[in-house]
Order: C-alpha cells, then structure tokens, then sequence
C-alpha cells in the first residue's frame, strides 16, 4: 500500500437521533480501491456522504492528503478533487446529457481537455452520445446511471466515491463499468472508494475491503482473504449449499455478531 | 389610432410586469423559491434612487444615483440571502413563501419609517418628454422600459443559457445535493442570484418610479407581475416577458372597451383561463416524472 | 418515556393513543368550557377569534397539510360561507340550518373551482387561488343585488332554541358557540386522517404516480379535498361574519388569504396542533405586540404611534425568525420538546441538530 | 361610572391604518391629533384630566380593526372614538359603540353613513364625499361649462358614494353623464380608461382613486394632448404631493374638499405655528390630513372643557353639540348642535396652479 | 385466454421508438421475466400496461378486457399492482401507512361515512389493517411498520414497494427490478417470495431484472427485448444460451 490519502478516525454521523455511522475508521492509500460491503442500512452511503461533505460528522476526523476535510462544505471537497457518484443516479433531470456532463465538469477550466474527456465518456457509453440533447430525467434508469458515472468522470478525480455503480445496469454494462474502472485505476492511478452490493465483482476489483454492519465495521483485510471468508462467501457471494430451488430458507447467523 | 395608442401603453406597462415578474423567474430558475417580497424589492429599489436623486434627502445626479442604487439593492439581495433565506437552505417551497411574505412586511415597514406613507414622485430625466409618432403617443419612461426590459431579458436568456455559472445555477435549483456533489458552491451561487435579482428590481423600481408617483405599497403591484409569470410559465424569461406583456396589453383594452365594473377583473380572469388550458404556463416548465 | 403496549388494531384506530392522552384533551375541552368564568371580555373575545382563526386553519391544512395544494386563496372561500350563511337567515332561514348549509355550499363550490384546479400544481395553484381571491372582491360587488355590495352587510343575532348569540352583548355564548364547531371541525378531520381518504390524501400529495398505481382517482381526491377544505373554511367564515358584525367587499381580502396560509405554515404543515398553534400566533400575535407597545410606551413615556407601522414590521420579523429557526412550524418544536422530556435525561443536546438538508425540482410531476 | 374617564385622564381610541393601504392618511392624521393632545395635557389636561389617546393599526383589514376595538373597548375601556380609519371598519365598530353609546368622532371616511341613526354619538367633522362632489359638480358646471360628466373610481364604498353622487348632481342639473371607469387600487395604466372616457366626450371627470393613481391619471392625459377635460377630486386626494409634481403635471387639477389647503396659507399666523410645531415634531412636513387630525382632536379639547369638570357620556355629547367656532387652521366655520352633528359644512373647490393648491371658491 | 395480452404495441418519444410492434402475453399463473439492455423499453412497457402511456398502436388486454379503455387509476381496480425502478413510495408517511393505501382499491366506504368515522369505516379498518399485517409478516417488515419511508434504506424500501403492491391483493404483479440494490441474501429472500406469491397466493407475476440469478431461479418464461422490439423468448435457459441476447445482454460474463 502506498501512501495513506484518505484516514477516517472514528467517525460518527447521525440522521437527528438516529446514529447510522458509529465510530468508523478506515484508510485508504493511494493508488488502492478500496470496497465497502454491507447490508442494507448499515451506513455505506452515509460514510460516503459524509466524507464528501453532505452530511455533517457529529464526531471524528477525515483527513485527505494530510488535511482535515470534515465539516467542509461539500463543493470545497470536490475541489480538491475527490468526487462522489452516487447512490440513486442523482442527475439534474430537466437538462440535457450535454449538459449533465458539463456540470460534471464544473470545477475545470481546460476547454480542450474537458471535450476530449467527454468524447471518452461517449466512447464508453455509446447511447449518451446518441441522446445527447435529450433530457436526462427521460433517460431509462440504466441510462441515468451510465450518465452518472460518466459524469463523475468528468472531474478528472483523484479519488472516487462511487455508491453501487452498478445498480439497474444491464450485465454486459456492469462488465464494462468495471472494466473501465479497472482501467482507471491502472492506467490513471484514480484512488476507489466503492460501495457494491455484488460483492464479488467489486471485492474482484479492489484490493482492500471492509464490511459494515449497523454503522460499524465489522471485518477488513485484502480482498483475497475476503474474498476466502466463510461468512462473506455465504452472505455476499451467494455460495451456499442452494444449487437447487427452494431448498434452505433459514438463515445462517453471522458469526461476526 | 386608438388601437395603436392602446397596444403601445399597453407594451410599455406590460414590460413593468415583466421585469418584476423577471426578478421572481430569476430566482425561482436557480433555487426554485417563490419570493414574494420581489415587488417590494422594486418598491424599495425606487426608493433608494429616489433618496438618492431628489433633492430633500442626498440629491445626487439621476445618473450617478440609478447606477449607485442598482449597485445597493443587488447588495441587499444578496445580504437578504445570506442573513436569512440561507438558514432555510434545503427546508420546502412553502417556508420560503412565508418567508418572503414576511420580509415583504418589513421591508414595506423600512420604506414607510424612513420615506413616510404619502406619495413621492421620483426627479428622473425619463419622466419628462413624450415622443409622437404617427399619432401615437410615447413618454421617454415607457421607451426605456420597453428597450431596457428586452434587453435585459436577452440577457438573462443568454445568461441563463450559455455560461457556465447559468448552467450552475440551473442545476442547483433542480437537484441541489447533485449540484455540490459538481463542486459547485450552491449556497454561494444563490446569494449572486438573490444580488442580480435585486439589482433587477432596482432597474424595474427606477423605471416604475419615472413613470408615475410612488409609496410603499406600490409593491402591491408584484401580485400582477405574479399573474404575468404564471402565465409565461413560471421560470421562464421570455415567458415572465410573455406574460407580463399580455397582462399589460389586455388591461387597457378591457378598460377601453368593457363595461365599468369589468374592465379590472380581465387580468385575472385571463389568468384562470389560461391556466384551464394550459395548466403550467404558455412555456411550461413542468414536465411528467418519467418512472 | 410512555410505552404504548399495543394489543389490538384498536388501539392504532381508537382517537386517543392511550388514556394519559385522552385525560389531557378531556382537560383541555373541559378548561375551554369554563373559560368564559375565567377571562374577561376582552380575552374572551380574542380566544374566540383564535378559535375561529383555527377553524380556518384546519380547513386550509387539509388541503395543504395533508393533500399537499397550496392555496393562497381561501378568504374567497371564507365571503363565500359567509354571505351565503347570512343571506340564507335574511330569508328567514333559522341558524341551525343556514350554518350547516353555508358549509355545504361553499363545499360545493370548492369542488367545482376544484375541477379545473386540480390539473395545477405548487405555485400555478397558488396563483390561480389567489386570481380567485382577488377576483372575489370584484364578484361580491357585481352581485350587489344579494350582498349589497360595496355598503355591506350586517350580520343577524343568532338564535338557538330561542337562545340570543350575539358576538358583543354575550360574547360568552358566542363563544361557546365557535368552541362547539370548533371541537366537531377537528373531529371531522381526525376521522378523516384514519380513514382511507385522509390517506389517499397524503398519497396524492406525496406522489401522484404511485397513488394512481394503487388505484387512487387524483381528479376525484383532490377535489375532495377541495370541498371539504372550502366547506370548512365556509363555516369559518360565517363566524367570521358573526364576530366583525358588519362586512362588504374588502372584508375577506387577498391579505386574509395570505395570512392563513401563513398561519398554517408556522403552525406546522400536516397536524392538527399546527392550526391551533398558527391560529394563536397570527391572531395573537398582533394584539400582543399591541399590548406589549402600549406597556413599553407606557414606560417610555412615549407614544404608541411613534413609529407608525411599527406592530406590523415587528410582526413580520418574528414570522422571519419563527421560519428561520424552525421551517417545520411551532408543532416540529413542540415535538422535539416533548421528545427531550420523554427521553429525559437521555436526550443529547444536539440531537435536534438539523441535518444538511437538500431540495429536489418540484417541476417534475 | 362612565368607562375611561378618571379623576386624572379621559381616554380616546383610535382604529387606524398605519401599515396598510391607507397609511398615508391615517399616520399624519394621529401625529396631528397628538400633537394637539400634547399641547392640551402640556396644558395641564382639560379639567384637570391628562387626555390619551390609544392607537390601534388595522392596516386596513376588517379582522384586524375588530380586534382592535376589542382591545380598545373590553381592555383600554375608552370613553371615545377619533379620527377611526375606514368605511367597513366604522360601519363594523358602530355595533358595539352604539349598544354602549360610546362617541365615534371624525372618523377618517367622508362617507354619508357616518351619520346613519342612532345619530346620538356620532359626529364628522367634515362635509362628505356625495356633498362635495355635489358642490365641485355644480361649480364647475356653472363656472367652466362642464356638460358631460364621467366618472373613474375604486369600486369600494368610497369610489361608489362619489360615482353616485356625481350621477345625482348630473340628473339634478341636467347635465348628461357620458361614462365611468373602474380601477383596482394597484392599477397603474390609464390609457385604455382614458381613451374610452374621450371617445365619450367628458369634459369633467369625478376622480375616487388612490393619491397615486389620481396623479397618473392626470399626467396621462396631459401626455395623450387631452387638455380640454377637467378632473375633478375629493378630500381624498386634496394633498400637497398631489399639487407638487414635478413638471406640473397636475396643474389644473380641481379638488372639492372640506378645507382649504395650508401651503398657501402658511402667512396666516395658526397655521405657520402648526406647521412649525409638526415639522419640529415629527420632522415632517405638515399636510391636509395632518391638519385634519389636529382640528379633530381640538373639537374634542373643545367639547371636553365644555363638556364641564363632571364629564359623562351624555355631558359631552352636550358638550360637542354647543361648539361653534372658526377653526383658524382649515379655515372653516365649525357649528355643531342637536340636530347637526356635522361640523363644518362648507365645500372649498381649488385647483392646482404652479404646484399650489389654489382656493377658488367656497359653497 | 391469457391473463395479460399485448398486440403490436408500438411508442416513440419523439425519435425514440421505445416499444416497437411489440408482441407478447402472460399466462395466469406463471412469472414472466423481461430482460434487455438498459433502454430497451422494459419499463415502458410497464407504463404501458399501467396506462401511463397511451401507445400509438396496438392493443393491451388484461382477463378479456381491453386495458385501454380504462384510465391509469381504473387499472387497479382490475388487480394489477406494480412496483417502480427507482422507488415510488410516499415518503411522509409511515410503512403501514403506505401499505395501508395500497389497500385503497379495496375502499368501501363514502366520504360522509369516514368523517363521522362510522362502525362501519371501523370494521372495514379492521379489515384493511389484517390484510395488511399478513404481508408485513410475509415480508418481514415488522421492525419497520411505523417507521417513515424518508429514513429507510434503500434495500428496506424496496421491499416496502413490494408489500404495498401486495397488500392490494392484485392478480398480476408487475414488478420493475424487484432486486437491483439488494444484496445477495436480500436478493435470494426476494427469490422466495416471488417463488411464494406465485405458489401460495396464486398471483401472477411480470418482472424486470438485470440479476440473471434471480430471473433463471424464479422465471417460467423470459423476453428478452432490444430496441423495443422481441429479441428472443422461451425458457430461462433457452433465452441464456441466445447468442443475440448474449451479444446485446448478457455479455461473456468476463470482468
Ligand atoms: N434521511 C434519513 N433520515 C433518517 N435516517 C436515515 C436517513 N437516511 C438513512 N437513514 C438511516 O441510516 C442508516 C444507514 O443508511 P444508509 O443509507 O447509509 O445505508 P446503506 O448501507 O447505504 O444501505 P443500502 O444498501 O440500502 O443503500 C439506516 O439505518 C437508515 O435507516
Ligand atoms: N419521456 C421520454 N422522452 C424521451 N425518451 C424517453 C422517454 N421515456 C423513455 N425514453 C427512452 O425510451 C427508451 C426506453 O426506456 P425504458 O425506461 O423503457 O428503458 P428500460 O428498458 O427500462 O431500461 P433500464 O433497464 O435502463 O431501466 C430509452 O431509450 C429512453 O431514453
Ligand atoms: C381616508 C380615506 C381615503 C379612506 C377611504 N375613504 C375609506 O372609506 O376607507
Ligand atoms: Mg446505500
Ligand atoms: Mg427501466
């Protein structure tokens, strides 16, 4: 692991009374993708949130590059070039596609650099090119989702916050979508925070992962050895003894509770 | 001849309406608040000028106080977004509407304190001088009004359309979590909108102010320019433009040709009758949520 | 903290959640019956306009509390249950009737307007309502042959059983009178929130696609909601009519309008409380800043019209600073306070705290 | 026991707009009527009793003005009303007054119902609307020719007392009425009225408008070349603002009023000490309603010396039914008595010239 | 008869053709899956069938009688409930709540009767409220019930959707990407309840997945749609093996 960009130290974020992030600390070093796996509501978009400035931190620290970021307004966050995609597509509906991609880069100057980016989003995703006029609230959902990312791309990140990028897309686009993020990460050197819930391809991709349960972590280490876990095998793998229909419907505990 | 004259009045008044009706449109295009206090935003920006202008209070040259007051009120637009509609950051549309509502009261209270409740007439070189042609006449004010509204509208088309913090702000107002996760610093961009809007209101109080008397209630007038960008389609420019020249045109018709009794209800009534038809607005901004 | 130990669907249906808060509300209507032995005339009469203020409230809440329509345009609403309750006793239709029948038709009323309404949304409703309130003025004089117009009417002494209400000479009947449609108003609408309607009210409001899906007629459910929000704003405004004594044209103005969706907002959109506590501030309020410059000049020595206009800039400001510091209305407050008691000494301090919070378009639809 | 009146201090309420629509009436109005109290009680009170008077703003709204005369009758128990703002709110306040025969005095609406029955405890100070338009009418006619007579007003009780009474004085003359026009008070833009009331041929017109649209109105059809029509207004409008526009835009203006104007006369002696003592004061200039609350309060200084040390209800409606003076300040002879309950009865027709108003006639 | 029947369905959207003479129809009983690349026109044809869009041809016909003769809130009342891609819930009101308006086809009584809240309105209550109990414990949502949907997670509200659908007691359930968001275990309870609704509740079900696991596990009968028009139909296996659809859908299944 190279250098550590990003620290978080026991962070701790609430919904009013509700604490959905109970003391969570977590690094991630240059270069790495790191991914977060967890049940539903266990606080994965709210640790993303809250390190990309969209919700306040009640407690704890988030240090980026040696800095503390925690308790910024989110736009100076991504202006020092961390950016988030997330969950749930989130695009501006009633502008265009070209538009959208604009936007994503808000904070650029380089007019040339910024053209010859969104030609390479259209190279990956091949129907934004062809909409890129329409309305992107009319898009399909998997639609939106592609322009999501590719919007996100458009910032030129140095690290990414990406919140279940595969959700609604088709099977071949997920192959794309984490191909294109493999070659990212290789080629561009782009740090990843991903969240997932198909866990094996993102736990194939990363090379460092964390579980979380209700606001805490509960298990890390290198992906391989999660990857190997008996627990992380049977819950988000999906291997279980279930080759045929219908056949063991209790559950088995976590060992980790 | 009667016609003419009446369509030209009827243009120039129509602009009025269309620049308060602008300064709500701005607004509502980048944060989708409704503000209601626009129209006593224009009242206190002709106040300003006027206490700048005329002679008993500071008595500066029109044309150093209209620039100056333009200058002031887009500072109090702005400051009005920093000290209070920025605490209502994220809260819903019916708030703000209270809101604004509210700082209409006050902001009627400041102008009545400090320039008193009677009627004043503002020293403008565009209140003096008609021009005639071809029977038709036309005071220096509603030519300004009618050039200046255009123009501005143009701009703000422009504005709105092509640059980058127009795109921005456009964004912020449609998907505000989506606009930070941009890196774009939306509080901020409000206030600039809260500021150019209140420089608009400044412009439409000086040309409001050059064409008649006025008091602190002649922001009462907002509520037409309300009609007028519900008609064009609230948050359109050309359609706040749209609107406020229908409502202006049909008013001196109606008075010219309907029974007594009648005539002031036309403005309103058109409003219903095209919202039975148009239920948003001639360039509506609303669309369906595709699911 | 009160745990509700539920045994039975009843328990979720029933009016009071448990008997500690049925005692509570049997107190506060006994208190308000025996109010009038405890104020004088003049509280007295400004509690009776609260209430009546409320009653406004809660028919403007139902349509925009609950089913999500703004209206800035209710007071036409209010001269239109007025004048029908008081035309209808001109023609020597007794109290106990033209009251009822002045709820009745400006229900009526409401629904038809509601029919090309229910087609707008957010602020093209606002300002078409609004049209409409402007225009009422209008109307009222061009029907000067049934309301007389600019002149006025007088409203009639109220009688019941051969009983005199009358707003001045007995303001205790009277009111006892608004205390009684007050309680069988609020009734009404809490019946209305455990039933089917009072949800497919909250389901148009919330999403208009999904209520279709689950089979809930838009057109059909926001009218309804139109009619009885009117027809309970008409019962208002007879009340109102009973209370000034004389009314015209200029008495339900535009400016009425505005202050009751005001009321409702600082109350808290979507509960009942938030109408009472609205009721209480916008009606209240004024009267107390009155009284407050009055005790201030008083000491000052100076005069209450030193500065003219000063009560109402002083009340716009504190309408800015309720919004400011508590956008969900004097009922958010009110919960979050009992909360703190319920959870005593558990609660944390910042646990009110509000969250960043982050606004959608309202444009789609 | 006589409500609001104590050995040390009687007590007058006013409902008044001072926020609302009608602002720049009703504030100068009370600061005149205080300033007149202030040099009373100044005085040494009248009989020994510091007059105060109570000021609740309306901002021109029914519900408003209601609560104010709860507060002003069931709380602050005042002996009188003054100088009360608004047709509606005055009609809507009688029901209680007269069941407790408390005074209602000058209120701030020329409007004939005013003096609607029981006449007992109400007084105006001032001729009405209907009689002044009547008188501005008559004058006009006689003097300047007018024949076809129009009208533009708000359609209010006030907008309507005077459209009606200019078609009565029309008929009783014989004169032709050619049209009217109505206006909502936010209205800005006369041309579509005017060019109607032209096609019609008027060659006078009744105006019931605000202060800021009479001004416009006059200026527009200056600016469409209509020179050859007169505008005749009422009290409502008999404003220095009105006469001082720049450019002279309202020269030419007539006003029928109750009083004659103070600019011009600011020579005589009471009025340059009035105008004097209120610019000190409120560091404003004095104007028509300011000098129409100080001649209200003063009737009542005068009805309540005369009303004698034992004051009662009944003691000083005597009281105000013996005045008779010249009131120096409006130039107007005040008489009261059993059966007039109106003080001055006499209509001054001006006309604006070099931004004054200028008296030409007194009916 | 089929249970649901669409004929030469056909829309565009300006150029967009999102449906393109689509034929195909579902039996009473079975689950039927539609699969396709993003933008093939799946959810469109389940706004078709909710009649949130009219086609410009072809016909719908559910049990016999035609669909587009009713209007999108009449379509309920035939039974037909559906779940959205990107969740539709209310979100001021609490779980019960707004599986409590799914119940609302169900309504029978007036607007006077609920105001004066009637024994009857009280009976019917009771009722609603049992039927909706039974699918918060099919579904296990009973931690949940009185919580608001604004603070639930994403996965939670999926379910929500599902159970609110339900509580209408549909014949056809049309469920738009039931598991994307889920994780595994919650994907694989959502198979079993698909399995469930179908055997034990005999209800119909039409699904969108891109979760192929899901679809060969619980499906009878899958379409696989591109461009709006029919590429490829039969069973889960058939449609897999497709080299079309593996081309356009399914990819090679390397990452
Ligand atoms: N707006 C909110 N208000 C209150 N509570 C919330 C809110 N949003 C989330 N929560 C709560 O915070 C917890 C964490 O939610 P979060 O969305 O981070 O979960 P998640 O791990 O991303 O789940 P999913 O896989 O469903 O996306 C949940 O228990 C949820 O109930
Ligand atoms: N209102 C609209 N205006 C224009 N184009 C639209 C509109 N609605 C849908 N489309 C287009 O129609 C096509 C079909 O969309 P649809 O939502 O049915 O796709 P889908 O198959 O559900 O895809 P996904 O799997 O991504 O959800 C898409 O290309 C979309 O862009
Ligand atoms: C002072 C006046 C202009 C008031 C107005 N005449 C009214 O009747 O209310
Ligand atoms: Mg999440
Ligand atoms: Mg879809």
């Amino acid at each position: 692991m190279g250098q550590t960009v990003l620290e978080i130290k026991n962070l701790e974020s609430f919904y009013g009374p509700i604490m959905a992030i109970r003391g969570v600390s977590l690094k991630v070093g240059q270069g790495q993708v790191v991914t977060v796996l967890g049940a539903n509501g266990a606080g994965k978009s709210t640790l993303l949130k809250t390190i990309s400035g969209i919700m306040e931190p009640e407690k704890g620290k988030i240090l980026f590059e040696g800095e503390e970021i925690q308790g910024m307004e989110p736009h100076q966050i991504v202006n020092r070039g961390i950016v988030h995609v997330p969950e749930g597509r989130e695009v501006f509906p009633l502008l265009s596609v070209d538009e959208n991609l604009s936007l994503g880069a808000y904070t650029r100057n380089d007019r040339v650099e910024i053209e010859r980016d969104r030609q390479m989003v259209f190279d990956y995703f091949p129907i934004l090119a062809e909409r890129r006029t329409q309305e992107a609230g009319t898009l399909s959902g998997g639609q939106q989702q592609m322009l999501a990312i590719g919007r996100g791309l458009m910032r030129r990140p140095k690290i990414m916050l990406l919140d279940e990028p595969s959700l609604g897309l088709s099977p071949l686009l997920v192959q794309e979508i984490f191909g294109i993020l493999r070659r990212l990460n290789s080629d561009e050197h782009v740090t990843m925070m991903l969240v997932e819930q198909n866990a094996r391809v993102a736990l194939d991709l990363a090379d460092v992962g964390y579980v979380m349960e209700i606001g805490r972590i509960v298990m890390e280490g290198s992906a391989d050895r999660l990857m190997e876990s008996e627990d992380i095998q049977a819950f988000y793998l999906g291997h279980q003894e279930q080759s045929q229909r219908g056949e063991r419907r209790w559950k088995r505990k976590k060992t980790w509770r | 001849m009667d016609v003419l004259q009446l369509l030209v009045s009827g243009l120039a008044n129509g602009c009025v309406y269309g620049l308060i009706a602008l300064g709500f449109v701005l607004i509502y295009k980048a944060t989708e608040a409704v503000n209601f206090a626009q129209g006593d935003l224009m009242m206190l920006g002709a106040f300003v000028t006027l206490g700048l202008t005329n002679a008993e209070y500071v008595g500066l040259p029109f044309w150093v106080a209209a620039p100056l007051s333009i200058a002031l009120m887009a500072l109090i637009g702005y400051l009005l977004d920093l000290l209070i509609l920025r605490h209502l950051s994220g809260q819903s549309q019916t708030s703000v509407v209270i809101l604004t509502i509210a700082m209409g009261f006050v902001l009627r209270f400041v102008a009545g304190a400090i320039w008193g409740h009677e009627p004043q007439t503002l020293h403008s070189p565009l209140a003096l001088g008609d021009f005639q042609v071809a029977g038709v006449v036309l005071g220096m004010a509603d030519m300004a009004v009618i050039v200046v509204t255009f123009l501005l509208t143009l701009f703000l088309y422009q504005f709105f359309q092509r640059t980058r913090l127009g795109l921005a702000m456009q964004a912020a107002s449609q998907n505000q979590m989506a606009a930070y996760y941009m890196g774009i610093p939306v509080k901020r961009v409000q206030g600039m909108i809260w500021g150019l809007s209140g420089a608009v209101a400044a412009v439409a109080g000086i040309l409001f102010a050059s064409k008649g008397a006025i008091d602190p209630n002649a922001g009462l007038l907002g509520i037409k320019a309300f009609a007028a960008a519900v008609i064009g389609g609230f948050g359109s420019l050309p359609g706040a433009l749209a609107g406020g020249l229908i409502v202006g045109v049909i008013e001196p018709f109606a008075s010219r040709y309907l029974a007594a009794g009648y005539s002031q209800v036309a403005p309103y009534a058109l409003l219903l009758f095209v919202l039975v038809f148009r239920p948003h607005g001639l360039f509506s901004q609303v669309r369906t949520k595709k699911v | 903290m009160r745990i509700h130990f539920k045994t039975s669907y009843e328990n979720d249906i029933r009016l009071f959640p448990d008997r500690w808060s049925f005692f509570v509300y049997a107190a506060l209507v006994a208190g308000a019956i025996i109010l009038p032995w405890l104020l004088d005339d003049f509280f007295l009469g400004e509690v009776t306009n609260v209430l009546i203020w409320a009653i406004a409230g809660l028919g403007l809440m139902l349509l925009t509390g609950q089913t999500g329509q703004a209206s800035l345009g209710h007071a036409a609403f209010l001269a239109l249950g007025c004048y029908s309750c008081i035309i209808l006793m001109e023609h020597g239709v007794p109290f106990l009737l033209a009251f009822p029948l002045a709820g009745v038709i400006t229900g009526i009323f409401g629904t038809l307007f509601a029919i090309p309404a229910v087609r707008l949304h957010g602020i093209y409703l606002a300002i078409a309502t609004m049209a409409l309130s402007i225009l009422a003025d209008d109307i009222i004089v061009m029907l000067a042959p049934w309301t007389d117009g600019v002149s006025g009417k007088f409203a009639p002494t109220i009688t019941i059983f051969g009983l005199e209400i009358e707003r001045w000479t007995t303001p205790d009947r009277f009111y006892w009178l608004v205390l009684v449609v007050t309680i069988l108003c609020t009734l009404a609408y809490r019946n209305l929130l455990r039933a089917p309607l009072g949800r497919a009210f909250a389901a148009v409001r919330d999403s208009e696609v999904s209520a279709t899906a689950m089979g809930v007629h838009i057109a059909f459910t926001k009218a309804a909601a139109f009619g009885l929000s009117c027809a309970i704003t008409g019962l208002a405004g007879a009340l109102m009519g009973f209370y000034a004594g004389a009314f015209n044209n200029e008495t339900f103005s535009v400016v009425i309008s505005i202050s009751l969706l005001m009321m409702i907002v600082i109350g808290g959109l979507g509960s009942i409380h938030g109408a009472f506590f609205g009721a209480i501030i916008i009606a209240f309020l004024p009267q107390a800043l009155s009284m407050a410059s009055d005790t201030i000049g008083g000491l000052l020595g100076a005069n209450n019209v030193a500065i003219p206009g000063l009560e109402t800039g002083v009340f716009g400001a504190i309408l800015i600073l309720f919004i400011m510091f508590e956008p969900m209305g004097i009922y958010g407050r009110w919960l979050k306070i009992r909360t703190w008691f319920e959870l005593f000494p558990f609660a944390r301090k910042d646990m009110f705290k509000r969250q960043k919070s982050y606004l959608k378009t309202e444009r789609l639809r | 026991e006589t409500q609001g009146v104590s050995d040390t201090e009687v007590v007058f309420g006013s409902v008044n707009d001072l926020s609302g629509i009608f602002a720049a009436v009703g504030v100068p109005a009370v600061h005149g009527a205080n300033l007149r109290f202030d040099e009373a009680n100044a005085a040494g009170g009248v009989h020994g009793r510091m007059i105060r008077f109570v000021v609740e703003d309306n901002g021109y709204q029914i519900p408003r003005a209601m609560q104010g005369y709860n507060k002003l009758l069931n709380r602050d128990k005042v002996f009188g009303m003054l100088l009360s703002l608004g047709t509606p709110m005055n009609l809507a306040g009688f029901k209680l007054l007269d069941p407790k025969g408390i005074p209602n005095i000058g209120p701030l609406t020329a409007a004939r119902d005013m003096l609607q029955e029981p006449m007992h405890n109400k007084f105006v100070g001032f001729s009405s609307y209907w009689d002044q338009v009547q008188e501005g009418v008559k004058y006009l006619a006689a003097e300047k020719g007018a024949k076809n007579i129009c009208s533009m007003y708000l359609p209010t009780d006030f907008g309507k007392e005077i459209g009606d009474s200019t078609k009565d004085v029309v008929s009783t003359l014989g004169l032709t009425f050619a049209g009217e026009t109505t206006h909502k008070p936010d209205e800005l833009d006369f041309v579509g009225s005017l060019t109607k009331l032209k096609a019609a041929e008027c060659d006078l017109i009744t105006l019931a408008l605000g202060v800021r649209q009479a001004i416009t109105v006059v200026g527009t059809a200056k600016k469409l070349g209509w020179t050859d029509v007169m505008f005749l207004n009422t009290s409502a409008g008999f404003l220095d603002v009105v006469a001082a526009v720049p450019g002279g835009v309202t020269d030419g203006l007539y006003a029928a009023a109750g009083w004659v104007d103070l600019k011009s006369r600011a020579d005589v002696p009471a009025v340059a000490k009035f105008m004097a003592d209120y610019n000190a004061k409120y560091n404003q200039d004095a104007g028509g309603f300011s000098m129409l609350g100080y001649s209200a309060a003063d009737t009542v200084v005068r009805a309540l010396e005369a009303a004698g040390p034992d004051l009662t209800q009944e003691s000083f409606i005597k009281g105000m039914e013996t005045l008779e003076y010249r009131d120096e300040l409006a130039d107007a002879q005040i008489t009261y008595g059993p059966d007039d309950h109106q003080g001055a009865d006499e209509v001054m027709i001006s006309v604006v010239e070099n931004g004054e108003w200028k008296l030409l006639s007194r009916q | 008869m089929s249970l649901l029947e669409i004929k030469n369905a056909t829309l565009k959207f300006g150029g967009v053709v999102a449906v393109n003479d689509l034929s195909f129809s579902v039996e009473e009983g079975e689950v039927y899956a539609i699969v396709g690349p993003n933008g093939a026109g799946k959810s469109t044809v389940f706004n078709l069938i909710s009649r949130f869009y009219d086609p410009y041809s072809g016909s719908i016909s559910f049990d016999g009688a035609n669909l587009l003769d009713r209007h999108a809130d009449a379509v309920a009342d035939l039974g037909i409930a559906r779940t959205f891609q990107n969740i539709e819930l209310f979100d001021h009101a609490t779980v019960l709540q707004n599986l409590l308006v799914g119940r609302h086809r169900h309504r029978k009584s007036n607007m006077i009767q609920e105001l004066l809240f009637t024994p009857r309105v009280r009976r019917e209550e009771h009722v609603h409220r049992e039927a909706v109990e039974r699918v918060i414990d099919f579904l296990d949502l009973q931690p949940y019930r009185n919580k608001m949907i604004a603070g639930l997670p994403y996965g939670v509200r999926k379910v929500v959707e599902l159970g609110r659908a339900l509580a209408s007691d549909p014949r056809l359930l049309l469920l738009d990407e039931p598991a994307s968001g889920l994780s595994v275990e919650e994907t694989q309870d959502m198979r079993w309840w698909i399995d469930d609704i179908r055997k034990q509740m005999g209800i119909t079900v039409l699904m969108v997945e891109h979760d192929m696991g899901l679809v060969s596990g619980v499906s009878d009968r899958v379409l696989a749609l591109a461009d709006g028009a029919k590429l490829a139909e039969g069973t889960p296996a058939e449609v897999q093996a497709d080299p079309a659809v593996i081309a356009a859908y399914l990819g090679t299944g390397a990452v």
